[in-house]
């Protein structure tokens, strides 16, 4: 380009340059200038980045556990990248990060593979998000729908088509049923909510909903909508709409239905989730200190909430670098603490896991060396 | 010189090409009545079924089209009716539009200034949940990455369609670039995310994102944006401008540089902003590339860096609890991008008409 | 008219004889650059077009059980490639006739001062990121769409566009082209002022001179003119419509099925789209499927912008 | 000073298409040589082959000698650019550059070759540029405003003006006058009158009376046929060509029997 402008670029560069160091966040500087959080005990030897990636299911409970752990450890720096449960555990696989977060846990050949990345120990599953998920509603005038698992599949599947039908009344006695059309709402991406969710379907209806459990919504028609946040607003721009979602995203102008477990109807609460949790067994023939799992959907156990998410924390039981084999393990044990789990509850709304599943975690976490 | 008299046109045709000089002309403050009448029409067909706003203004715009059509044929003939329909016509389209456009601009400020405060500005979400926070992380990270996709794709856009108009113009090579400019514009802008992706992820190793990837993926959309308004510019340089400056003994580059490029730089400008503001507002490739982050980071080629596109993706879709502190966030740092690039606009306006061809059109 | 003392520059006296010497190294480096930057841009594409190849072949070769659905590459990735054409072709019926109108309201009807106003307000608007756009769309479009839905579902449901129970919550494919429509506006219009604009005065005041109206100059003297610039403005949107990830994402209620209805909630998604939502989840095969569809995407992309560009060429240069 | 133009034996090709065949001619020094002839007759296509212009047009080239002051302007190690700085040229379309005032354009010259040059200096060579091409008195008062809000006419002497900046020894001028009105061409005229004191002047123009007023020696092109390729007909004194050409051709076009 002509003098003029080069000779114009040249200044602008030069006071870029300068004024870019003093702009970070001053959030940033107060850390950065030592005032950090005064009731640090001990001031922690930890430092250094700490970076995980997998499902975006626990990108905001990672980001309050992140702000609190750095709130204590001021030299970590912890990132967390929602790029999905698979593409968590591949880079997690791959060295790429060295902890993964995962709606499901790690498969048997996904196992092996972990053994020589984890530099000769294993790979260790960890429940540390527990979220029950919601079935939404917009129906004015109806306050605690009642739905039986056979029906809310016959919902999903667009067999039952109207508010009224006699399927619903049926667990509805005494409520007034509009003859608003319903539309199903389901997830246009792929998720582990759906996967839960269609798990659930399939366990607790099987002779209904005999689609295998997916990430991605197997039925055609329906709404499909891009994201938790994308069913909320679905749900809430259209009259007779009904959907599934964490819990902790439906605002209250939603009502929640409550489910039939044995012959009681229970809400999505966070007691009721833990108590599934604490009810379903564990995955047999899994590598030492490994917790998998097997949630039992079918469960009659009396105000337990089938309807769960139960999202993994991965990690190795050995790290070639030990620092950062401490840093996990750190960051690992804040995590599921009392202080840790309260904090998600509040900013992400999943549910506290059980003082029992803690234990055996805190066991688990000790053979991280 | 004999004139040789050809057969001579028939006297209906002289008269019908001889237009008469007076002609009866509607006054002025027509179209205005027109459009009048025409809402009082849409009032009384819509009073029954319920008024919705979209309807009326339909309704009124069909109505004051056929108005002024039958109006003008009736009193000023054909061709003058056809003028009033089209002008009705061009200012009907200019409404229309305007009320989508409108419209997000005004979703967008009456959203943002929520959390349009100094807070905003100042902090970054590094250790932030909930409530307060900021996006001035992001901010910096769509300025970096931005600036340095046009320090790639601006030079590298320039010089090719310097090339393609100067030097290749009919050469097999500048035929093949031409064809695969236009290949190029077609590359969906998450195909290019996943390109420089995959590209860092054989080459530097698995998981990796930095700045640089950004504004990589953001170059390989910008160049042929650059190349194809340039070259649209160059050539309208009338030839006999490259004449006059080859006849004063001006060797060929200079010419390009001094002359050419002199004379169409205000052309080059805007079709330069055009490729920005169509880059900086891109979300999915960074979404690839870059991820998101809490914190501050200056350096390209160490570490995440956030930018504004893809913090108020994220902010929007994964708000966190309450949701409205998230999607407040997300509105405000849309409408910064929005003033961002706005920004650039005012800025590259003022380059062209600085450097403008002094001659009023 | 002679002028009273003319001293003029001594021609050319002094220099004896005209330099030789070897080609002027200006130019060879100058036209060193520019075809170097020509032949960069050859390499760049080569390589994205390696990679997608390279990329999606797994995908091809795999047997049709793994990929999702089951039913193979092309049932996986037809519906996806209809429904991405549809969004365009909507957004491009809607968005091309008014923003030549827009243009010309602004080259040559808009009174003077106010045109200036418009045109910066029309480039301010190609300014607007697409994720806003999206999110506009869902919360802002769509509301605004349910009522329209409903009456054309209840007038023409007969036609098979609008036949069906309209959706409620008015995320369609309709929806998505208008958003789509709405982005790709601003420019069309920027870029087809500009042509109008560039139109020759001569021409504009040859068809004026001979006592035609403004509508009759416009069409005699400015869309002859500006014919070939407009349709590669309107290549240009086109293009973009095609690729937009995030709005049509965002806004588009999606399902695997070929439908041309247009106010049903169950519509086909776009390939971008489908992208951006199962890619951050896919991996594996999922990750060469999606690529294979990126493909597609380019292809069809690239067959549309040479198809505009032949019509181009075959409707003569501009004047 | 002025310098002869000696061409011998010049053949223009465009690509393989022969468009002037085998001229041979002399062009006096301080003298204005008018070619006149038909239009296609190759007479605008062999001017721009004087200054090396014709190369501009990819594909083009040219066999023959043109030698001025014992040079040969086609010899393979002359640089076409140096040719044009010594041989200026005048279009028929004025084309000031339209992003600069009078004085950059007529300044354009040097400035465009980064010759160094002090500002008095360039004033001194501007102002007597501009007198040199009759339009000082009319512009000094505005130098400073656009080229392009000139007068036809005063745009072609801006060219001028132009042109003489860069103190060439050759003046060609391609129809220099035939878009512009009766007066300034008269003006025009008057000037080439005056330059040709101190510039060999070529001019082509199809106003056969603007030529015998103007010039002192006159070549006739014609050409055998539509796609056939121009050729030199004659050149003599314009005296002698408007009274007793030699040949039957240029009696005939002179006499504009076949128009």
């Amino acid at each position: 380009m002509n003098r003029t402008l080069r000779r114009a670029a040249l200044p602008a560069a030069l006071a870029l340059s300068f004024g870019l160091a003093a702009c970070s966040g001053s959030n940033e500087q107060a850390t950065t200038s030592g005032s950090g959080s005064s009731e640090s005990a001990s001031e922690s030897s930890l430092s250094g980045d700490l970076s995980g990636a997998g499902a975006s299911t626990q990108t905001v409970a990672q980001q309050t556990w992140a702000a609190g752990f750095q709130s204590t450890n001021p030299d970590v720096t912890v990132n967390y990248d929602p790029v999905g449960s698979g593409g968590g555990r591949e880079q997690f696989l791959s060295g790429g990060v060295p902890f993964a977060g995962s709606d499901a846990y790690l498969k048997d050949e996904e196992l092996t593979t972990a053994q020589e990345r984890c530099n000769g120990g294993n790979a260790i599953d960890l429940p540390v998000y527990v979220s029950p998920i919601a079935i939404a509603y917009n129906l004015p005038g109806v306050a605690d729908l009642k739905l039986s698992p056979d029906t809310i599949a016959k919902i999903f599947l667009g067999q039952i088509t109207t508010w009224n039908d006699p399927a619903i009344a049926a667990d509805n006695a005494g409520v007034t049923l509009p003859a608003t059309a319903i539309t199903p709402v389901h997830r246009s991406d792929d998720s582990g909510t759906t996967q839960n969710f269609t798990d659930y379907l399939h366990t607790a209806a099987p002779s209904v909903w005999t689609a295998e459990p997916a990430q991605a919504w197997p039925v055609q028609g329906g709404e499909a909508a891009q994201g938790t946040s994308g069913v909320i607003q679905a749900i809430q721009g259209g009259e007779g709409t009904i959907g599934y979602a964490d819990e902790s995203q439906v605002t209250d102008e939603l009502g929640k239905a409550q489910v039939k477990v044995g012959d009681a109807f229970v809400g999505p609460t966070a007691e009721a989730a833990a108590a599934v949790v604490d009810a379903s067994p564990e995955v047999e023939g899994r590598p030492e200190g490994d917790i998998a799992i097997k949630l039992d959907r079918a469960t009659t156990a009396a105000g337990a909430y089938p309807v769960v998410l139960v999202s993994y924390a991965v990690v190795c039981s050995s790290y070639e670098d030990a620092a950062e084999g401490e840093m996990v393990k750190a960051y690992m044990t804040y995590i599921t603490s009392e202080e840790g789990q309260q904090a998600a509850a509040d900013e992400a709304g999943s549910a506290p896991i059980s003082e029992k599943l803690r234990g055996e975690i805190t066991t688990s976490l000790e053979l991280i060396k | 010189m004999t004139t040789t008299t050809g057969p001579s046109p028939s006297p209906e045709a002289v008269a019908e090409i001889e237009q008469p000089m007076r002609q009866a002309r509607l006054p002025r403050w027509t179209p205005w009545a027109s459009l009048a009448a025409a809402l009082v029409v849409a009032l009384l067909v819509t009073a029954p079924g319920g008024r919705s706003l979209g309807g009326v203004v339909a309704i009124t715009a069909i109505a004051h089209l056929v108005l002024i059509g039958v109006l003008s044929a009736v009193r000023e003939g054909s061709r003058r009716a056809k003028d009033r329909i089209v002008t009705a016509l061009v200012t009907i389209a200019f409404g229309l539009a305007m009320i989508p456009l409108v419209s997000v601009v005004w979703t967008v400020v009456g959203n943002g200034l929520a959390r349009f405060d100094t807070t905003f500005f100042t902090w970054s979400m590094r250790g932030v949940v909930g409530e307060g926070g900021g996006a001035l992380h992001a901010i910096w990270g769509t300025i970096i990455v931005t600036l340095i996709a046009a320090l790639i794709s601006v030079p590298v856009g320039l010089l090719a369609a310097v090339y393609l108009v100067e030097y290749g113009a009919g050469s097999r090579l500048a035929k093949a670039i031409t064809f695969l400019v236009d290949v190029m514009t077609g590359i969906p802008s998450i195909v290019a995310g996943l390109f420089v992706a995959a590209l860092f992820v054989i080459v530097v190793g698995p998981g990796t994102k930095l700045g640089i990837m950004g504004s990589l993926a953001l170059a390989v959309l910008m160049i042929p944006t650059v190349v194809r308004s340039t070259e649209e510019m160059l050539k309208l340089v009338p030839n006999d401008l490259r004449e006059a400056a080859y006849a004063l003994g001006v060797p060929k580059w200079r010419t390009i540089t001094k002359v050419v490029l002199r004379t169409s730089v205000s052309g080059i400008a805007t079709g330069i902003t055009l490729a920005i503001a169509r880059v900086a507002g891109e979300t999915a490739p960074l979404l690839v590339t870059l991820g998101i982050t809490t914190g501050t980071n200056f350096n390209p080629f160490d570490g995440r860096m956030a930018t504004l596109p893809v913090y108020a993706y994220y902010q929007y879709t994964q708000p966190g609890v309450p949701a409205e502190a998230g999607v407040e966030r997300a509105w405000t740092a849309a409408l910064v991008l929005i003033i961002l690039v706005m920004a650039l606009n005012l800025v590259a306006r003022l380059i062209s008409r600085l450097f403008a061809p002094k001659v009023g059109r | 008219m002679s002028s009273t003392q003319t001293t003029r520059p001594d021609p050319g006296g002094d220099r004896a004889v005209i330099e030789t010497g070897t080609k002027r190294a200006g130019d060879t480096v100058f036209r060193g650059t520019a075809t170097g930057s020509g032949v960069l841009i050859l390499l760049v594409l080569a390589a994205v077009a390696a990679f997608l190849v390279g990329e999606a072949v797994p995908a091809f070769t795999a047997d049709p059980a793994e990929i999702e659905g089951e039913r193979g590459l092309v049932a996986y990735v037809w519906p996806l490639l209809f429904g991405t054409v549809l969004a365009a072709v909507i957004a491009l019926l809607v968005a091309t006739p008014i923003a030549v109108g827009i243009a010309l309201f602004i080259s040559h009807y808009a009174p003077r001062r106010l045109a200036q106003g418009l045109g910066y307000l029309v480039d301010l608007l190609a300014a607007v990121p697409s994720i806003v756009y999206g999110i506009w769309g869902i919360t802002v479009l769509s509301r605004w769409m349910i009522p329209v839905y409903g009456w054309l579902a209840e007038q023409l449901g007969f036609i098979p566009l609008f036949a069906g129970p309209a959706s409620t919550t008015g995320r369609t494919i309709l929806t998505a082209g208008l958003v789509l429509a709405v982005m790709i506006l601003p420019i069309i219009t920027a870029l087809s002022r500009d042509v109008f604009l560039q139109t020759p005065r001569l021409h504009e005041e040859a068809a004026l001179a001979l006592g035609a109206t403004r509508w009759e100059m416009v069409k005699y003297s400015v869309i002859p003119y500006g014919r070939s610039g407009v349709v590669s403005a309107a290549m240009l949107g086109l293009g973009r419509a095609l690729g937009e990830t995030m709005a049509v994402a965002l806004v588009l209620s999606v399902s695997n099925v070929v439908t041309f209805n247009l106010v049903s909630s169950t519509n086909p998604s776009t390939i971008a789209a489908n992208i951006a939502l199962n890619f951050p989840e896919a991996s594996g095969i999922d990750v060469n499927v999606l690529i294979a569809s990126g493909l597609a995407l380019f292809v069809i992309t690239f067959l549309v912008n040479f198809a505009a560009r032949w019509v181009v060429q075959r409707s003569g240069a501009k004047a | 000073m002025a310098k002869l133009i000696d061409v011998s034996d010049l053949n223009i090709y465009y690509g393989d298409f022969l468009a002037v065949e085998s001229v041979t001619m002399t062009i006096e020094p301080r003298a204005v040589t008018a070619l006149i002839g038909p239009s296609g007759c190759g007479k605008s296509t062999f001017l721009r082959s004087l200054n090396r212009m014709h190369e501009v047009i990819p594909g083009a080239r040219v066999e023959g000698k043109v030698v001025m002051d014992g040079q040969d302007l086609y010899d393979k190690d002359v640089d076409p650019v140096s040719v044009r700085q010594h041989i200026g040229m005048v279009f028929q379309r004025p084309n000031p550059f339209p992003t600069m005032s009078i004085y950059d354009n007529v300044a354009a010259g040097v400035r465009l070759n980064a010759k160094r040059m002090s500002k008095s200096d360039l004033d001194d060579l501007v102002e007597s540029s501009l007198r040199g091409a009759n339009l000082w008195t009319e512009v000094k008062d505005r130098l400073g405003k656009p080229g392009l809000g000139l007068s036809g006419g005063q745009q072609q002497r801006l060219c001028i003006a132009r042109a003489i900046a860069i103190r060439p020894s050759v003046l060609l001028m391609d129809e220099p006058c035939s878009a512009l009105d009766p007066i300034s061409t008269l003006a025009i005229e008057d000037l080439i009158g005056e330059l040709k004191s101190e510039y060999t002047i070529v001019i082509v123009t199809h106003n056969m009376q603007q030529a015998a007023r103007v010039s002192d020696r006159t070549g006739f092109f014609n050409l055998a046929g539509v796609g056939r390729p121009g050729h030199l007909v004659e050149i003599d004194d314009t005296s002698t060509i408007f009274s007793n050409p030699s040949q039957k051709s240029t009696e005939d076009y002179i006499s504009g029997r076949f128009g």
